[in-house]
């Protein structure tokens, strides 16, 4: 049995090393964040025709998201039901059917079982109606992106998403055809836990001018300081953003132009960006339009980078062990020059690449060390910056504070702590 | 391109040579503002993303089958390169890696890197295509030993009686990235 | 405390992913099945002379096989008494002593402990009787076949092989100097359980033309389809193979011929296999003169390919890990040529470089992936086909049916359930 | 075979390098029926197996106690090398790649090897006996990667201004093989 | 619940393998041993100046030790209050403040909290005082040897030490300035135990002749039966020796002359210590003057070579992991000619590169092997060698005996039982 | 030293390379007494720890900042090399690996090096000092396999027309030695 109030003070701004290192909590999360939650799967981009599939995950659990001859999109375990192998080994794809390697039983891209070579040979067929790949038990999907959850009884994605989609929309619908996911993410192994990129992302935008000073400016904190929110529209979702003056010129405002894609993208690139944004307040509204977002976070292990126009998921494979994903992000309608130009925004600074990203990775596989240590609990991490400080916003969902106030991590452990709770009452 | 390497004599090789082994030993010796000066300002430095493609029955008993260009996101495609980066991407990259706070690499991590299998695939006034293989020994204090795998597919442009780097492919041999970062210099 | 009746249904029919992935299946494995089992050692025509010696494996505990000063065969423990290192570093030799290097005890290949070095210097002298390697507590042999048990009050070996004799018979005995291992076992590691080579050649014939149909033409399924059968002598124990028509030429008859080593070993070696042929019938009787098996397995871990010409045992090295040895296995009395000739009956599809092994490790690291999936324990694998169509046979030993039918492997875990549930009980 | 290599000169080891460069490029790039073209019809494709023997104590002093070729269970021997192959084998291997059902390779594992260490050891009659050492890294998807370390001893023939390879013994240098397969072409 | 009597005999003349192998006995020593004893950290010599700082390690935990301005010693677990981040990465130097990477809060080398650069962004102001740095509960150094302990309550060091102090004395009494370590420690990674290098140092010196046996010549095995002791000062400490003969030419007995260094170092390091030698018997007394050290042992886990001038701890790192560290130790005030070709005494056969050593690490990892060996608890390690032939002497503190008597190793696994069974009766 | 190695003939660069192969076929087949055969009565052969220090502030900017050179305790630090031998210490560990008791390698461990990035940085009658680097594949039977990565800086002297080892710094890319021994001979 765990002790959650020893992992995680009352109000969480003292929690223990053993929340990232111990292998029980890493058992109980599986259960009650991992079997409860609405994980991220992928975006409809990547799967526009019929037939078409790319590979994902629900925690360490492999899962197929296909769209089916019908045009519907499923979600299936990537797992045969003969003798469990991958069905599917490709990253990503198209094709009719999905042919497991041992004997060959072949499934439909949205996971029913078509054929088993074998039972020609014996009297007793078997009911393959009831032989299909086990089915992701709920899927949805908001502008594109693609969810699913373990837990049937979840509540509706677009309830569960709640007010983070206000700052979502704050980019997706500046562009009239939304956005779309370009190839495949980058994927790579770091010895961390799963939720240090999720904490960094979800609102720790000031640790920038410090782990990443040998890069970024000391003037980007500044600029932070004056103009950065952290807003919190539920426990364990976040968003960080600036609110750029009313007098402040276009350039400054719009998406895209800071980053290297923006900066070398050469004329077309520009113009395309100043296009966007000279619509974005009829778009998204005059204070929308204002916003230049850092970093967001959905529960639980979801992330996005505005300006570095990225989604990220953080995948467990133990307590010390990560997949991380990311994935450049872009307006679906660019022309492709622009597209092409757009996604070094992206992996100038981040992905396994990434200039900025090689000081996060050590720093969230050092954080794992510390982690790990003996002998020091009680000497707990310190979660208490800011503590109380935030509150509601006239122009904002969410309680809303300055970017230091470290009371988005509060709230997620909180949720994270009752998440637990709830399992260990039931187990 | 394809078939045997040029026919140069080993006069011409070992020019080659002597040049990539210098190279090599820059990276070593973490000395990348000389290696910073065999750059071309107009150098393009590409690193393709790699996939894990479905094979394609329809090209069953070609080689094209399972080519490796096939399985590479490069930067005329519509996927995302791993990296894509200029003179200024890399002139961050070396300026970094002489302050204190580059922390990932403070204390500095051990390179060893072998270059071989050095091949001019051709040459056309001035520009030489020349690719090479190499493994890389990377140690970074308290934590593992890394392998890093590749293949270098350069344009080298002859300056008088020196060359200098104007395009780098490099085709990393991953198929899951079990490394701490692939922003290296290679 | 397992859930035996969660992990193998009552009819063996659907089997929970766990029983491949638990580390706590596992550790009940040791147990009751490799604590209570014969398990294969190896062949004595490894050891012929006094000091010859060879290492072998049971389960994890490693084992040194030897023949006596006295022509007898010892089976010991290899880890020194005094502070436990291996005394024996060698694959296989011939020694007088072995020697621990830490402290130079010397014992007899038997196992006796006959020098102390450090004894002179102290008084009251260590009884040496006492402080031998410790023997494996059971050792029996049939046909040259070495097996040993951990469990003093186990069966007799020959009660225990049961029915196999017959269709081990049906190959030995076609040899009037029986069957000889050339040479060292072929050892790999792959990262797969134990329990899926075992499966595989116990009578999964049928992935043949599917696994490995990149190889192996779909006709060869259709002959096992007209002329195959499977038999279980007793839960745990198979064997697979084809019955030729009684008009069949020797050519398709033979053992040996259809091998690389067969085909293209020339006149010397297609010679002495019609020969061997020619007198089956006289030795083996006319039924098992018409046999050509297939696949073999005895209960836990021993395999046994026909036309591939091996032995092999999967050594457990954790759930998810497994030290896999096979031997090339020819007639003794054959001429040397023929041996090597023979001997790629084997090397050229089976073995670390084998042309369809390569398919089969690959399948059975891929099972274990699958079989370590969380979140799909209400979704079993499928053990059903053929349920219930096996029977007895007029010629041949044990239930019998077709290939296709899964009866095997559900008779497998049938043992495997009880055999676990035996320990549940009294610990 | 002893001591140094032959003293060639530069030109005929560039010669040989050239070679071995062009051969590691195609199966480092899945081009396995161009490979099979560099094969002689009689090619004999040898792997022994590595045994771990006891020393003999009566040879205590002398390089030949813990000699390489001792520990080989190689064609000639009663043991059982790993793989003993013909240009039947050969074929068939390069057949089976360009099939969509060859499942442990698809979609297709990284390769890339350092080939090195070239000495020619013997010229007899157009027949050139070379020694080579390469390190091959593999990464297969969703496994770990491997280092495959070796040496090839081969006999080459030499074709009017073509090498073809009319033996290979592949002396590869495990202890325990945790390697996926030793099937792969080297 | 571990069964300790099972574990250890009640004499300690049998000892189980699961004490090497068992993670439950491993979880038991890092609180009933690594949290209660005293545990070497470094040498004030490494330290000299105000913010000089080492690295060291507590069983699994960092810990920095360092001189503070104030010129104290002290020691801090290496792990920043906020996310856990170790905040010194070096493995040595001088610094004013160690800065953390993440958010660069920054500590003093004491570990005192000096800056969170994100507070001037909230309001209520976090309490320094409170969030430094886990400091070691204690510390204390005797002959610059600094030691620490989690246990608040231990008793002191000198106590602890006991008469180690007299053996100990007998070499760094001789050097007018003592002794001094040289550079970093070599650190390298063992499968192996924890425990077999310490046993190996604390007593065995009987390997020696058998284990080195390409390298060590017999005669020196005669020399050490015959003036070889083997002392115990209390359970778990242990010093062996030769005592020379009163006759012995000041070359035979002079310490560092029989090393690598000292038969190569040339007349200058061969001056300096016959010179040394020929003060001892007024620095140490005629007794001791006559000593030549072998190994000594300093419970849990300090080691020390005499001849070979080495210090060496034994660092757990799982039960079947070790960071094994040594240091080379040369005379403070030697001339530095001198240090270079005595630390080549230690460097020639021992640490990573040693002819001696390479020998020993592999005996370690194999020990391990055959520790993790199941189906043999019924066959435990003896360790009965001399039992009782051990008694007090009129020259040397402590239990007195033959080298070859394991009497040593034996009170080490009593003291360890007990130790257990301490946290056992507690938990 | 610094820049591109000496610019000598194709021819001269084989000379070393041959020597180099030869050496390292030699090592990778256990046989030392050969080996030995190829130093100098008067070699030194050293092999420097590598430490993890702070970078210096002060140097930032500078390639010295995180220069090799600085995380070396060699021979003239007040540190502790791993290895300072002689030929005495490298005759004892020859003599040791033809003895049936050297039980960390009975039975023997398998020996793969590639010896590449050959370079001769400065030549002075009759001494040549030549860099290479080498990635040594080693794998003991019963235990995992390893790499040993490092650089060698040789100095050979010149007799007739072979060479000799006068002094060998092996500079090994280690952070933490998570390897057997570093006791071999390379
Ligand atoms: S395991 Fe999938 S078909 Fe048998
Ligand atoms: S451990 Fe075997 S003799 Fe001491
Ligand atoms: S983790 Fe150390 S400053 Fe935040
Ligand atoms: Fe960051
Ligand atoms: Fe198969
Ligand atoms: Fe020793």
């Amino acid at each position: 049995m765990l002790d959650l109030d020893d992992l995680v003070s009352e109000d969480a701004s003292r929690i223990s090393r053993r929340c990232w290192s111990d292998p029980a909590v890493y058992a109980a999360e599986k259960k009650g964040i991992f079997g409860r939650a609405w994980l991220f799967l992928g975006h409809e981009s990547q799967i526009p025709k019929p037939g078409d599939f790319v590979q994902a995950y629900m925690c360490e659990t492999p899962v197929i998201l296909a769209r089916g001859e019908d045009g519907e999109v499923y979600a299936s375990i990537n797992s045969c039901t003969h003798r469990g192998l991958p069905v599917c080994r490709a990253s990503r794809g198209n094709t009719r059917r999905f042919v497991c390697p041992y004997h060959n039983w072949s499934y439909t891209v949205s996971g029913d079982l078509v054929s088993i070579p074998q039972e020609s040979e014996v009297n007793n067929k078997p009911d393959k109606s009831k032989l299909g790949l086990k089915p992701v038990p709920r899927l949805a999907s908001w502008r594109g992106l693609v969810f699913g959850s373990f837990d049937a009884d979840i509540l509706p994605l677009p309830d569960y998403l709640g007010d983070m989609r206000f700052y979502l929309d704050a980019l997706f619908e500046r562009f009239p055809g939304g956005i779309e996911f370009m190839g495949e993410p980058h994927r790579w192994i770091l010895n961390a836990n799963w939720k240090l990129p999720v904490e960094n992302q979800l609102g720790d935008v000031n640790h920038g001018a410090f782990l990443h000073s040998a890069i970024v400016p000391r003037e980007a904190q500044d600029v932070i300081a004056e103009l950065g929110y952290s807003a919190v529209t539920a426990p364990g979702h976040g968003a960080t953003f600036r609110l750029m003056p009313e007098d402040a010129p276009a350039e400054d405002v719009a998406w895209g132009l800071e980053g290297m894609g923006g900066i070398f993208g050469g004329p077309e690139v520009q113009e395309y960006l100043r296009e966007i944004q000279a619509r974005a307040a009829e778009r998204v509204g005059p204070i929308r339009a204002r916003m230049k977002g850092l970093t967001y976070g959905i529960y639980p292990n979801l992330s996005f980078l505005w300006s570095n126009t990225s989604f990220k998921v953080s995948h467990p494979r133990g307590p010390g062990k990560v997949e991380y994903w990311s994935w450049a992000v872009v307006p679906a309608d660019a022309p492709c020059a622009v597209k092409r130009a757009l996604r070094t925004n992206y992996s100038s600074f981040f992905g396994p690449g990434g200039m900025l990203e090689q000081e996060d990775s050590e720093a969230w596989m050092q954080q794992y060390r510390g982690s790990a240590i003996d002998f020091a609990d009680d000497h707990k991490y310190f979660y208490g910056l800011g503590l109380g400080e935030e509150g509601p916003h006239s122009d904002f969902p969410g309680q809303v504070s300055v970017t230091a106030n470290e009371f988005y991590a509060r709230n997620f452990f909180s949720r994270w702590r009752d998440d637990l709770a709830r399992v260990a009452a039931i187990s | 391109m394809n078939g045997l390497s040029l026919a140069i004599s080993a006069e011409q090789q070992r020019e080659l040579e002597r040049f990539y082994f210098f190279e090599a030993r820059l990276l070593d010796n973490r000395e990348y503002q000389q290696w910073l000066a065999l750059l071309s300002p107009e150098v393009q430095y590409l690193m393709p993303a790699r996939t894990n493609l479905m094979v394609d029955n329809r090209e069953r008993g070609q080689e094209s089958m399972i080519s490796v260009e096939r399985e590479l996101e490069d930067a005329e495609s519509m996927g995302c390169p791993l990296r894509e980066e200029t003179i200024i991407h890399l002139t961050v990259r070396v300026e970094r890696a002489y302050k204190i706070n580059s922390w990932s690499e403070n204390p500095p991590a051990r390179l060893r890197r072998l270059v071989g299998n050095i091949e001019l695939m051709a040459e056309d006034e001035g520009a030489l295509t020349v690719w090479s293989n190499f493994h890389l020994h990377y140690a970074r204090p308290g934590s593992a030993d890394y392998r890093y795998s590749g293949q270098r597919r350069d344009v080298l442009q002859r300056e008088d009686d020196a060359f200098l780097i104007r395009r780098r492919e490099v085709i990393l041999d991953y198929a899951d990235i079990e490394l701490p970062t692939v922003g290296l210099l290679f």
